[in-house]
């Protein structure tokens, strides 16, 4: 399922991407009300002005003002109450979406979302499907999000869908949506969680029901996949962001030659890295850092990588020599 | 005046004010300003206090119990009275009597003392049972989250103790300037704006008193 | 500036042993148990002396009238602070809490950073 | 008790380095905190030029996504604590407020100068903190992120933290000025509306100030000890720091707007010769902004995890701080009708800030509105409608104060050919670099992103070319304000024909500001024919 996902430039209006939640396209009526309202305040104030500007040039002639014109309660009056009526209009009009965006129906499929940085994690809470980087859901379906991280404040973010929320740590947030289009859509982390943080990018696919059980049972299905192969899909979506492949330094230490080699840590210490070192590395990060990585802390993997998947990333990393 | 002036040093008004009237009020209402800023300074630790005081009730109730009211009230004592030997500090200056505002600034110099010295006792025994603020913190107890407590009350008491000993420096400043006898009725504007920060010292610990050590 | 009202030494006697006498009240209330009225009954007792020593000590009664306006402007704005941030905190604690048993949460949280923190750890 | 006024300026009644350094008069003050300000502002401006830079490719340029993120937040951090807060009411409302009142000097004129050290002190600490491993944070410091990173948060807050009690200080010293200093005859209605502005922004720094103070405090206590009031893993509670910070925040915002409106009317008036449209309607309702202004924080915090309560609440107060802000613009397009019109550079930049802070304000309206908020929350839409209201708001007045003052504070005129041609730059530059960012924000393209999908690199390369034409007007005004220094015409007491009391004495101003105490009998707007 590595499809690309849908533009968000090339299709929708100048102003949005294509509206594919249910209550995208509400929200939407509600800017191009304000936007409509604004041009033509807009207009009025810059026409009103340049035609002062021109009307009442001073001149030689005319080098003092034609009338001092200081007070006006009806002018006074219009000019605060106007605004006020419309901007409680838009204000009513905002919260009731609002509230149709923040309260899930009942029977709404559960997703839980995990933040870290800088990778997602989606399980689905019907079938204990688990994925990285990617979730799939069906079509015309109601789905809430249960959201956590595991360490800084991530906000998950699908523009299609015109739906955002924080994910806060030690806490649970929870967004909803019904995707009413089949299609690959965009998902961004839009709350400033560090270094790579524009690269904690996602993809939610919308699935007709029967490409749904076929995604499903196609991931489900990983425990036949060789361990290499694995820990493969893992490193990249989880790990490839702050480790390379090629030698190349990034956040951290490069994974070409690692294992086998010896590590020398902040400490003084020094090991060979072996099966046991790499589990806890990935378990315990702190416990030993590596010389010159000092301060740059990695967040720990406990829970959100099985043993299979650490015994596959070590099968991955022998092959990187 | 003629009595006065072998005893104290006039004072010039700065050159723009009109009067010494004029000088004085615009002095106090720049304290009474400054002290609105600390007002809101201290409350976002009241609204922190609040905030956790509804997260974690049951621990505000075990955590009040490690803090010894005696200690506490003692302190809230203390400090009252060093408030009224300041403000007959600042009565004595209005009618000219340095050898009194000396005295009642000194009572208040050894009560402030008195305060910190209390509060050093407490924070050690506090120290004592590992009841230490934040990353050093080993106190025993049944609430997981005891130390949100501990660190609310040395983040409370320990900025309060800082405006205790700023109060402190300046009113050995204001010892010296009596002294040399710069105070008297028609100048005592820095013994009343001390006096001022000083009550408010006091009016912070008014609230600290039963927040801190008396409701669980 | 002789002209200032000075204040009698009996006032500022009478206030201390007001605040003395206050300040054993708050003692002996604490003692009782008003239940969830605690806080609030403290509170008030603080309030009163918080009054006292504005008016006495810090000579409001007698002073110009703008100062007070300070003051009260500022407490206004502490108490907009205080209602509109636990106004949030009140209305949102429910739904957590609703969400954390379903989910039976305990801490999915990993502390960050070097293992400076173990004493915390060890609890959750 | 009379004595012999010196009729030389304040400049030459004392040179050398010391005669600036602890000086008490305001006027040099005022013109330091100018200089530092404009120091800000340059630095500031290399970081966003770099900035934009960097992003006209959607990949890696020049930058590492580390030292990206440190300047985003140095460009952020500079702008707001350097540049954006004490712009207008430090340089301008020191040099001008006692002028305008008639004054001798401000209440405090030690306090005053405690301020700037303050101000330089903790100026000093934020530019070292470059040094130290520069902050990452963003400008917002937003925990549990502060608390983990391992750049210098510490030492950058701590400058934040300083430089706070700068601002209070100067808010002190202002409040006790306009209360207590005002000549006879003029009564608060008497007023200029730029001291109005200024009393109001006072009233903010005072009150909100120390919010922002104590939470860095406790956010470096939270660094340095875990003491668990922010730090999530330790049981505190990260979206309280964001209740914090705004409960500052956003009212700062208002510190930098409001003495920017008050430069507005005071342009307004002068170069349309008119006695201006609704005084008390434009005096109160600052007082009304910056008292709403303290009610709206939560408008930052609508998908944060903030109840849904609050969010309400706060989106409907949101709402009404935007009546105060329609009112006085309202009012100052009523004061045109009639006028007689003269458009030197100064009412150029008061055109400026009204076209450009009409789409900021409107573009609030879509922010404040919760459904359309959460969608756009965090994007680009918000970096454009943050500098629309900011650059396009507060830069505009500040250059249109510059030009209109730089007269009465330096004694020289300057080119106003050029700076016609600059200010015409300026805006046309600024709407280029942030106008595609409302496009690209509403369709989805997250903010403080270092590297981006390409589909969004056409917006991003327009942006970037504005950048170079937004750099090319203000080094145009650089090289004429420096030129007018140098070998400028002698300004005249009063070139635009103001009636305001900072106009009446010579220029630049004596050292005692007035050589007799001026009395006030009348309005300070009342041009020629105006109703007594």
């Amino acid at each position: 399922m590595n499809q690309k996902a849908d533009s968000l430039v090339d299709k929708g209006g100048v102003w949005f991407s294509e509206p594919i939640s249910t209550y995208a396209a509400q929200s939407d009526s509600l800017f191009y009300f304000i936007l409509i309202l604004s041009i033509i305040m807009f207009f009025a104030i810059g026409f009103v002005m340049f035609w002062f500007m021109i009307k009442y040039k001073r001149t030689e002639e005319r080098p003092e003002a034609d009338g001092q014109l200081i007070h006006s309660n009806f002018l006074e009056i219009s000019w605060t109450v106007i605004p006020t009526i419309l901007c409680l209009f838009v204000f009513y009009w905002g919260y009731k979406d609002f509230l149709t965006m923040s309260i899930p129906p009942v029977d709404a499929m559960e997703i839980r979302v995990t933040g870290q940085k800088w990778f997602w994690e989606f399980e689905t809470a019907d079938n204990g499907l688990k994925t990285t980087g990617e979730f799939a859901v069906p079509v015309n379906t109601p789905v809430k999000l249960i959201m956590t991280s595991k360490d800084v404040i991530h906000s998950l973010f699908v523009p299609n869908f015109r739906m955002k929320r924080d994910v806060v740590p030690n806490r649970y947030t929870r967004v909803w949506f019904e995707a009413e289009k089949t299609g690959s859509y965009k998902l961004f982390c839009t709350e400033y969680c560090g270094d790579a943080h524009s690269k904690m990018l996602a993809t939610v696919h919308v699935l007709s029901d029967e490409d749904y059980e076929k995604w499903v049972d196609k991931n489900l299905s990983s425990d036949s996949v060789p361990l290499d192969v694995i820990g493969k899909k893992v490193f990249d979506v989880k790990c490839s962001i702050c480790h390379s492949t090629d030698g190349s330094k990034k956040v951290g230490p490069t994974w070409k030659g690692l294992f086998g080699s010896k590590r020398v840590f902040e400490d003084g210490t020094s090991l060979v890295a072996d099966d046991d070192y790499i589990k806890e590395s990935i378990n315990e990060p702190s416990a030993k850092i590596v010389s010159g990585y000092k301060g740059i802390p990695m967040t720990s993997f406990l829970g959100s990588v099985s043993d299979r998947e650490i015994d596959g990333l070590i099968e991955y990393m022998k092959t990187l020599k | 005046m003629s009595e006065l002036d072998s005893k104290f040093i006039k004072h010039e008004v700065a050159h723009h004010f009109e009067s010494a009237e004029q000088e004085f009020d615009t002095a106090k209402l720049g304290m009474w300003t400054f002290l609105g800023q600390e007002l809101l300074f201290f409350s976002a630790l009241f609204v922190a206090y609040a905030v956790f005081r509804f997260l974690y009730p049951a621990m505000f109730l075990e955590a009040h119990r490690h803090l010894s009211v005696n200690m506490g009230f003692l302190n809230t004592i203390v400090l009252l009275i060093s408030s009224f030997t300041m403000a007959m500090a600042i009565r004595s200056a209005q009618v000219s009597n340095k050898k009194h505002t000396f005295i009642y600034l000194l009572v208040t110099l050894v009560c402030a003392g008195m305060f910190m010295v209390v509060k050093y006792m407490e924070y050690m025994e506090k120290f004592h049972h590992g009841l230490l603020p934040g990353r050093w913190f080993t106190g025993e107890g049944t609430s997981e989250v005891l130390h949100i407590f501990f660190g609310l009350y040395f983040c409370l008491t320990g900025l309060h103790g800082i405006h205790v000993l700023i109060g402190m420096g300046l009113i050995i400043w204001l010892l010296i300037r009596t002294q040399k006898g710069e105070f008297y009725s028609e100048y005592y504007t820095p013994v009343e704006m001390v006096g001022l920060y000083w009550h408010l010292v006091d009016l912070v610990w008014i609230f600290l008193f039963p927040l801190l050590y008396l409701v669980g | 500036m002789s002209e200032h009202y000075v204040v009698p030494v009996k006032t500022y006697v009478k206030t201390l042993l007001t605040l003395i006498f206050l300040t054993f009240v708050t003692v002996k209330i604490a003692e009782f148990d008003f239940g969830s009225l605690n806080v609030a009954v403290a509170l008030f007792v603080a309030m009163i002396k918080a009054t006292v020593v504005a008016l006495f000590f810090m000579g409001l009664k007698w002073d110009k009238g703008f100062n007070a306006v300070i003051l009260i402007t500022s407490l206004i704005f502490m108490a907009i602070f205080f209602l509109l941030t636990l106004g949030d905190i009140e209305t949102r604690a429910q739904t957590d809490k609703v969400e954390a048993m379903r989910f039976g949460i305990n801490s999915p949280v990993n502390i960050i950073g070097e293992g400076h923190s173990e004493s915390h750890s060890k609890k959750h | 008790m009379e004595h012999e006024v010196d009729k030389r300026s304040f400049y030459e009644v004392k040179k050398g380095f010391m005669s600036w350094a602890i000086t008490l008069d305001h006027k040099r003050i005022g013109i330091m905190y100018l200089v530092s300000v404009l120091i800000g502002f340059g630095l500031g401006g290399l970081f966003a030029l770099a900035l934009r830079l960097e992003l006209i490719t959607p990949d890696k340029l020049f930058m590492a996504d580390k030292m990206y993120n440190q300047s985003f937040t140095l460009h952020g951090a500079i702008m707001v604590f350097l540049f954006i807060i004490p712009s207008i009411p430090a340089s301008f409302g020191n040099f001008m407020l006692p002028l305008m009142l008639g004054a001798k000097d401000v209440a405090f004129p030690r306090l005053n100068l405690a301020s700037f050290h303050i101000f330089l002190l903790g100026a000093a600490f934020l530019v070292l903190s470059i040094f130290l491993g520069a902050v990452d944070t963003g400008w917002t410091f937003y925990a549990p992120y502060s608390l983990h990173t391992d750049t210098s948060v510490v030492c950058a807050v701590f400058g934040a933290f300083i430089m706070g009690f700068s601002s209070i200080l100067t808010g002190v010293n202002f409040i006790a000025t306009i209360h207590s200093l005002r000549p006879p005859g003029m009564t608060w209605f008497r007023m200029p509306l730029f001291v109005w502005a200024l009393y109001s922004t006072s009233i903010l720094q005072v009150l909100a100030t120390p919010v922002l103070g104590i939470t860095l405090l406790l956010l470096m206590v939270e660094r340095v000890m875990n003491i668990g009031i922010f730090d999530p893993s330790l049981g505190g509670d990260p979206v309280l720091f964001e209740h914090f910070f705004w409960f500052y925040s956003h009212p700062a915002v208002y510190i930098m707007i409001l003495p920017a409106m008050g430069v507005m009317s005071e342009l307004v008036t002068t170069f349309c010769r008119r006695n201006i449209f609704g005084y008390k309607y434009i005096a109160y309702s600052s007082i009304a902004i910056a008292v709403i202004s303290f009610l709206v924080w939560g408008h930052h915090l609508f998908v944060s995890g903030q109840s849904d309560f609050a969010s309400m609440l706060f989106s409907l107060l949101t709402f009404l701080v935007a009546i105060p802000s329609a009112i006085k613009i309202f009012n100052w397009i009523a004061t045109m009708y009639k006028g007689s019109i003269d458009a030197k550079s100064p009412f150029l930049y008061f055109v400026a800030f009204i076209l450009l802070f009409c789409i900021g304000g409107f573009t609030g309206i879509v922010l404040g509105s919760l459904s359309l908020d959460v969608n756009l929350h965090d994007t680009y839409f918000v970096v454009a409608h943050f500098h629309y209201t900011m650059m396009g708001g507060v830069l505009m007045a500040f250059l249109g104060a510059v030009h209109y003052w730089w007269p009465k504070m330096i004694g020289k005129m300057y080119n106003e050919l050029l700076a016609k041609i600059a200010c015409f730059l300026i805006v046309i530059g600024f709407n280029v670099v942030f106008f595609p960012q409302f496009l690209m924000g509403a369709k989805g393209m997250p903010r403080r992103y270092h590297v981006y999908d390409p589909e969004f690199h056409v917006y991003h390369v327009i942006s970037t070319v504005g950048s170079w034409i937004l750099a090319v007007g203000f080094i145009m005004v650089l090289y004429y304000l420096i030129q007018s220094l140098r070998n400028g015409e002698k300004a005249p007491d009063n070139p635009w024909g103001s009636l305001t009391l900072e106009w009446k004495t010579t220029s630049p101003p004596i050292l005692e500001n007035f050589e007799s105490t001026p009395s006030v009998t009348c309005g300070p707007y009342e041009y020629k024919g105006s109703p007594s």
